[in-house]
């Protein structure tokens, strides 16, 4: 303690390195511009927005992920709940007929039930939140395959394939990404600038002291799986409208649940909890993107795409980690 | 007063708990297994035909179990390893090539399958040890790595259709030892030698002894003179090793390999750690409940497929039965807060002896 | 008492416990205290560790709800139910270490739950500008250099304790107690405390606190309350404080003098030599050399580079530059390991953190220091030894205990450190250095372990002994060192030592150079 | 719910099949009089190609005195496949059906399922020839590869440039298909050029990311070869979502209900698959046959409502490719 008492007061104002979001555009437009010149055809217009819609849902998922992991807990029930979402809807949406504003209510309502049931089992009956996540991610699973008894979603309804695909009102930027920037938007909001989310950086810093201060921490916990599950949920609708597909294991067999993790702390977030950055973590997902198809522009074999992902996540965690070493 | 001088011991030996490393969690896991085992011999016709399809059952869930042997020494470091899965998988291909395409003998090529296990283990221990990431970020990008190599090495045709002798393993008992050795699987064989070789490393041996010391306190351990570093790397190691053994026994079991074999080992090993008891906080914990646990999963999962239950559902038990005991273990244990713990310990502990001056 | 009493209970700030109770299953804690906390009076509550002054500030504070007994605020029974139940009634309490917010600003720290919002487009949203304002505000008006938009993490200790002391008055809060503030503290740093406190108690507040210091006791407080075992033995008043009687009524039993140690068991044999010893950051050029027998003290302020000393010749810290012999070898940038094994050991001063393993028990506490030298069997420990090793230690460290497998965690501090002697001394190390050796231990087990001490240097074996405690050196070195911002500042040996002397060493070396950090 | 689309409507229309039931007589012939237990295992449950070869068991299963199950893991898994096999030997079933993961992985357990005396019938996917009684292809891998060709090749034009999107790289069937896709072309259209090969990973979404890519990074590809339900659907989500309805052309192997729309709507052509449903009553058939004993390696047979089929060497080939397009594919339910 000694050690601390004396050590030198750190420059308080961050440095071009801390702020994770220059870095990422930087990065992302040093290789947008990269492969673009190796093959032009990454450069289109069409091509980017693709790029673009490729990044909503996973961007969306791990946006709730940031939150939980901002909060020092970590949501591996993402995918699951990604899956169960889009199954639900586009099943009810493929058979019934359900309007969209319906599947809307449905995937929020479900999103919210069953996040706030990992919210329970975490601030409540006290259970790490990897393993309460760990068993809800089979739960839900479970949920998912016995809810669709082995069927897929092949087609769905016109207006989610509008939704999906198509700009509002004819605009010419999807719905999805207008939903993302929206969720982006109140994340940004929530965590930056409102008392919630302060309250769920305090209770990621440092819970004890959260309680002390007089903070609902099991309440705050509670609403932030809430959140994640909600946004999970979101994401699932969004991926139904804009694939048109779902089956068994969407979410869980593109392991959503690691990839919203790996996104979230490659912009930014620190995984110990107490920090988070909200566009870091939209970013991170866009830059995934543009690398993924870069790979398949740079006609790099498809067996190597993963590889690619795990070394970003090295390389950028390691980015992060060395400037919060110096935290006792 | 001579600190040095050997003193004969304690007139009253006092019990130590180590050595016999079995408490309330370890019992309350093996009346499960026994209600499990007797429930679905009872009400799954097919579950009991006999002890030596009883014992086969065996067969189909080992690996996981051996996954598992490994894992618990990380977790008990308070690390963890998410790359076992795409370490079984990258070792076994590894090892079916160089038997395929090199003509290296099939049981060199295994233990070399095991040598690359423990190197990518101890790849990630410097993954975590030199470049300072967390176990679980450090891990998670390593199983994409490996995922990829394994992929890679494994081409268009995996090889498969490996020698008698070493699809045995997978499949075979030990029969040439004698008519009742006939009953028991080699799987089990392997494992029930190695549960009760890291029960022995984890409670009795210099090694467990630090390995426990590091997961409760990595900074005592430090200051105690123990290079903690050796001892996370020698743990991811093992993680290792045995994850590539689970792969070259799943390889034997199934006559090929595939680079996503080891997929599935990953969370259900989790899983069986867990529930066995061990504190994903590290230092908690004991292997034989790890190995009672692997049991259990094991039995409740070959259960419930023959009682016609589907995959899905059983997983979605086996979610419920580690959420519940985990549950149920906070509000008993010791160290946990709640009330039921507070309660708990009124009638079971008398007052803990406090050191006042008279 | 009576009816002056009653008149001034009912006074606004007037905070007082009634026969409060507190037990843990069935161990009572607190057995029926009443104690008045009154505005503009420092009242500070004194006892040995386990007296229950913790889980008394704790309850008074709403941090954990008493078994029994009634709190009563300006006359009125009050019930706190949380933390922040007990802020809004203009309760605070002022941990000893304040638990960090660290990625947090200092400004956001101090207003954590209660963020001053206005409305906006997008709804109500946290009025950072204000509340920034309000926080240099209320550092100012405690003249607390601290600049707000830092990170929680960049504060010393000392800073952590003065937002603190500004978060509580930002929450309006005027009852506020301090929990052992002072131990972290280097004495600039306590004095700069006091000076907040003796300003906030001008200013009407009603304050409390606990401290093992009698200096600072005698200094500060205005009433002193005495707890022992649960029980309040004893109340006075300023005027009549004596040190005696408070040191015999926390112990239950008249003190011996401090006596000064008999004779050095100095021998000529040079066990330990360190030679312009640097680690480029906390100290530097740091020489001496400790001969067998002997006891050689470090005295200085906290955070003086002490510690940093010791761990760096102890090999758990790299050093710069210089040189450390160890019976004659050079031993420089070996690691702990290679240490222990050359006979040198170091009792670490925190020893819930690098001391021991508190959730493990006796026995692999005590065996963990060497495990080389239990006996095995087929490569596995042999239980059998290990408890024989174990007993011999128990029995000659004097550790109450109820069995050799009882977990550290659940023996007292003294105990504790009792075994964290017993692991290393029985490792047989030819030199021991003892940091901080009786922190957080109670006074009977604090003479046990000066006798361990003593008997060890008569055993021949070289101690460094580092304590903030003057009158510990003094008791306990042949020769003391006193250590001042990293560099060594006076020695003193034989006849010149004496407490005085001791805190003269390096108090004087702190004059001239004006402020120490703050 | 799928249940309710149940129809058999589909199976009703006969198809051209290669051999017409002229010597009913000499085949062999089910003995319907002993109830049996039948398995069906697809590589997954959650695909609507397998449910609808269930749909066709079902409905078989009736008329053949069978108790009929089908199981299967969730994700496309072998090791998944054996923990049901497993399950099945100890449960003591007559015969399993299945369509393999991976041919290699699942023969151990299939051979021991043999040597409990249980009969194993591989469809749509084979195992190891030692691991099964009889293996019912699909269609001949080189009238499929055909099929497949000519359904992008006849709009895309002789010269074109195509790309091909499989679902893994060691997927048996899909191999074979490709293998057969490029000996056809190499024969027929030596001037087509495949420019590009991804895979999906039999998920659609990975699928339809993989199609994107595909036609962002080689702008002049003109068709896409994708034999795989999943692959033939995320290449058509790529193209309509690229605007490229009529200018890039897609075909491969998925059950019509989950390529309607985009046959309807131009996108697909052509796409060449078999009649599912009818082949889910083949296999019960051969299943039953198979437990009577009655079935040889070479042999033939007549299954009512079927045709007549010829076992060659432990092989049956179901069908000739039957190609859904505009005209034909609303006949078609599953």
């Amino acid at each position: 303690m000694s050690a601390a008492a004396a050590r030198p007061a750190a420059d308080p104002r961050p440095g071009w390195r801390d702020r994770r979001e220059l870095v990422l555009v930087a990065v992302t437009a040093a290789s947008a511009g990269a492969v673009g010149i190796v093959n032009p055809g990454f450069l289109t217009v069409e091509n980017l927005r693709f790029v673009a819609l490729n990044s909503v849902v996973l961007s969306i998922v791990a946006l709730g992920q940031t939150l939980v992991i901002a909060m020092r807990g970590i949501d591996l029930s993402v995918a699951p709940l990604m899956g169960l979402s889009a199954m639900v809807c586009g099943l009810l949406a493929q058979t019934h007929g359900l309007p969209l504003w319906g599947a809307v209510g449905v995937a929020l309502a479900i999103g919210l039930a069953l996040g706030t049931l990992n919210g329970v089992l975490v601030a409540a009956l006290n259970i790490p939140p990897i393993i309460t996540t760990l068993g809800t991610y089979s739960l839900f699973g479970g949920l998912t395959f016995l809810y669709s008894d082995g069927t897929q979603v092949d087609q769905v309804p016109p207006a989610y394939a509008a939704f999906g695909n198509a700009g509002p009102l004819g605009l010419p930027v999807p719905t999805p990404v207008l939903v993302l920037l929206l969720v982006t938007a109140a994340c940004w909001f929530a965590l930056g600038h409102s008392r919630f989310g302060r309250a769920v950086l305090a209770v990621g810093n440092n819970a004890a002291a959260a309680y002390n201060a007089g903070l609902r921490v099991a309440v705050i916990r509670i609403q932030v799986y809430a959140l994640s599950g909600l946004l999970a949920c979101l994401g699932g609708l969004v991926f139904v409208c804009y694939t048109g597909s779902a089956t068994v294991t969407t979410g869980t067999g593109d392991h959503v649940e690691l990839q919203s993790i790996a996104v979230a702390l490659v912009g930014g977030t620190l995984i110990a909890g107490g920090r988070a950055n909200v566009l870091g973590t939209v970013l991170a997902s866009l830059f995934l993107s543009t690398v993924l198809t870069a790979l398949v522009f740079l006609q790099v074999p498809p067996i190597w795409y993963s590889a690619g992902e795990g070394l970003m996540i090295l390389v950028a965690v390691r980015g992060g980690t060395r400037r919060a070493a110096g935290r006792a | 007063m001579d600190m040095r001088a050997p003193a004969a011991a304690d007139a009253a030996t006092p019990r130590d708990g180590r050595r016999l490393p079995v408490g309330g969690w370890e019992l309350a896991l093996t009346a499960l297994l026994v209600a499990v085992v007797a429930g679905f011999g009872a009400a799954a016709p097919g579950f009991y035909a006999g002890p030596a399809s009883l014992l086969g059952l065996t067969e189909n869930f080992l690996p996981f179990g051996l996954v598992a042997l490994g894992l618990s020494l990380v977790i008990l470091t308070g690390g963890i390893d998410l790359s076992v899965g795409a370490v079984a998988s990258l070792s076994a291909v590894l090892a079916a090539q160089l038997w395929s395409r090199f003509g290296v003998d099939i049981w060199a090529a295994s233990a070399l399958g095991v040598a690359i296990g423990a190197l990518l283990g101890l790849l990630n221990a410097a993954v975590i040890l030199r470049l300072g990431i967390e176990p679980l970020i450090a891990t998670l990008g390593t199983s994409f790595l490996y995922g990829s190599a394994a992929v890679a090495a494994a081409g268009a045709a995996p090889p498969s259709g490996f020698p008698a002798s070493f699809t045995a393993v997978g499949t075979g008992t030990l029969g040439s030892l004698g008519p009742l050795a006939g009953l028991v699987p080699i799987q089990l064989a392997l494992f029930a030698a190695l549960a009760v070789l890291f029960s022995a490393l984890v409670a009795r041996s210099p090694f467990g002894r630090v390995l426990v010391m590091v997961g409760y306190s990595p900074d005592a351990a430090r200051y105690s003179g123990i290079r903690t570093g050796r001892v996370l790397a020698t743990a991811y190691a093992v993680s290792g090793a045995m994850a590539s053994l689970a792969g070259l026994v799943l390889a034997s079991y199934y006559d090929a390999v595939r680079p996503d074999m080891g997929d599935v080992l990953l969370l259900t090993a989790i899983t069986m750690v867990v529930l066995g008891g061990i504190s994903i906080f590290g230092g908690e914990g004991t292997v034989a409940g790890v190995v009672v646990s692997v049991l259990v999963l094991g039995f409740l999962r070959q259960g419930m497929l023959i009682a016609g239950f589907s995959d899905m559902v059983t997983t979605m038990l086996t979610g419920a039965i580690l959420l519940a005991s985990i549950a149920a273990k906070n509000l008993f244990n010791r160290r946990g807060t709640g009330l039921a713990n507070q309660i708990w310990a009124t009638i079971r502990r008398p007052e803990p002896p406090r050191a006042n001056p008279n | 008492m009576s009816a002056q009493r009653d008149a001034d209970s009912a006074m606004p700030g007037f905070y007082a416990a009634q026969g409060i109770r507190k037990s843990y299953g069935a161990i009572q804690v607190l057995k029926g205290i009443s104690l008045d906390l009154k505005p503009g009076r420092m009242v500070t509550i004194m006892g040995e560790n386990g007296a229950g002054k913790s889980t008394l500030f704790k309850i008074l504070a709403g941090q954990v709800p008493p078994t029994g007994g009634t709190l009563r605020l300006a006359g009125a029974p009050v019930a706190l139910a949380s933390p922040s139940a007990a802020h809004a009634r203009g309760i605070y309490l002022v941990p000893q270490e304040p638990a960090l917010l660290p990625e947090l600003s200092v400004a956001e720290t101090m207003f954590v739950g209660a963020l001053p919002t206005r409305g906006g487009p997008l709804g109500r949203r946290v009025d950072w500008a204000a509340m920034r304002a309000r926080a240099r505000a209320a550092l100012d008006a405690l003249e607390l250099p601290i600049d707000v938009d830092r990170p929680a993490r960049t504060l010393s200790i000392a800073q952590q304790q003065q937002v603190e002391c500004a978060k509580a008055l930002l929450r309006g809060c005027r009852i506020i107690l301090f929990d052992e503030p002072t131990s972290p503290l280097t004495s600039h740093e306590v004095e700069h405390l006091f000076s907040i406190m003796r300003r906030l108690k001008a200013d009407g507040c009603t304050l409390s606190f606990i401290s093992h210091r009698m200096d600072e006791v005698l200094e500060i407080s205005d009433e002193i309350a005495v707890l022992r075992d649960g029980v309040l033995v004893d109340v006075v008043a300023r005027p009549s404080f004596d040190r005696a009687r408070l040191l015999s009524r926390m112990v239950g039993r008249p003190l011996k003098a401090v006596p000064r140690r008999a004779a050095s068991n100095a021998r000529d044999e040079v066990a330990l030599e360190v030679r312009g010893l640097s680690d480029g950051l906390r100290f530097a050029d740091v020489g001496f050399s400790l001969r067998r027998g002997e006891v050689l003290g470090l005295a200085g302020l906290v955070g003086a580079g002490r510690t940093e000393i010791a761990e760096t010749v102890f090999g758990v810290r790299p050093a710069a530059a210089g040189e450390v012999r160890l019976g004659g070898a050079v031993v420089t940038g070996l690691d702990c390991h290679a240490m222990i094994r050359r006979g040198l050991v170091y009792v670490p001063e925190d020893r819930a953190r690098h001391g021991a393993v508190l959730p493990m028990t006796i026995t692999e506490n005590v065996t963990s220091g060497l495990l080389d030298r239990v006996r095995r069997r087929a490569g596995l420990l042999s239980a059998r030894d290990e408890a024989r090793i174990s007993a011999a230690a128990v029995r000659d460290f004097r550790v109450r205990c109820a069995g050799l497998d009882q977990p550290l965690r659940e023996l007292s501090g003294g105990n504790q450190q009792k075994v964290v002697f017993a692991k290393w001394m029985t490792t047989g190390p030819r030199v021991a250095i003892l940091d901080e050796p009786t922190r957080g231990v109670d006074v009977g087990a604090k003479e046990d372990i000066y006798e361990m001490i003593d008997a060890m240097a008569r055993d021949g074996m070289a101690l460094l002994v580092i304590s903030s405690e003057s009158e510990e050196l003094v008791r306990l070195c042949d020769r003391i060192l006193s250590i001042y911002e990293g560099r060594v500042v006076a020695e003193l040996s034989g006849a010149d030592i004496s407490p005085a002397a001791v805190a003269r060493s390096y108090l004087t070396a702190a004059a001239p150079s004006g402020g120490v950090a703050a | 719910m799928n249940r309710r689309r149940r129809s058999l409507g589909g199976a009703a229309l006969a198809l051209a099949l290669s051999v017409s039931p002229l010597f009913a007589a000499d085949g062999a012939m089910p003995d319907t009089a002993k109830r049996i237990k039948v398995a069906m295992v697809p590589k997954l449950v959650g695909l609507s190609v397998f449910k609808a070869n269930e749909q066709g068991a079902i409905a078989e299963a009736k008329d053949l005195n069978i108790d009929f199950l089908y199981t299967g893991p969730v994700t496309a898994s072998a090791q998944g496949q054996v923990d049901v096999f497993n399950s099945l030997i100890a449960r003591k079933f007559d015969v399993i059906t299945t369509t393999s993961n991976n041919p290699t992985q699942l023969a151990p357990s299939l051979e021991r399922a043999m040597k409990a005396g249980i009969k194993v019938v591989a469809y749509d996917s084979d195992v190891a020839p030692q691991a099964r009684d009889f293996f019912i292809q699909n269609t001949s891998y080189p009238a499929f590869g055909k099929a497949l060709v000519e359904s992008v090749i006849k709009y895309a034009g002789p010269d074109a440039k195509i790309a091909i999107l499989s679902s893994t790289p060691d997927a048996t069937i899909q191999n074979e298909w490709i293998g057969a896709v490029k000996s056809y072309l190499a024969a027929t259209y030596p001037k087509v050029q495949i420019v590009a090969t991804e895979y999906g990973q039999s998920s659609p979404s990975q699928s339809l990311t993989a199609g994107l890519n595909i036609l962002q990074a080689h702008p002049d590809v003109t068709g896409i070869i994708a034999p795989d339900g999943a692959a033939v659907v995320g290449a058509a989500a790529a193209i309509e979502k690229l605007g490229k309805t009529g200018k890039v052309f897609t075909t491969g192997a998925s059950n019509p209900d989950a390529v309607r729309q985009y046959v309807k709507s131009g996108v697909i052509k052509e796409t060449p698959l078999w009649d599912e449903v009818k082949e889910g009553r083949l296999v019960l058939y051969v299943a039953r046959l198979a437990a009577d004993g009655a079935l040889k390696d070479n042999d033939t047979f007549t299954a009512p409502g079927l045709g007549t089929y010829e076992v060659k060497d432990k092989v049956i080939v179901f069908s000739e490719p039957l190609v859904f397009d505009a005209s034909n594919i609303d006949q078609y339910k599953f």
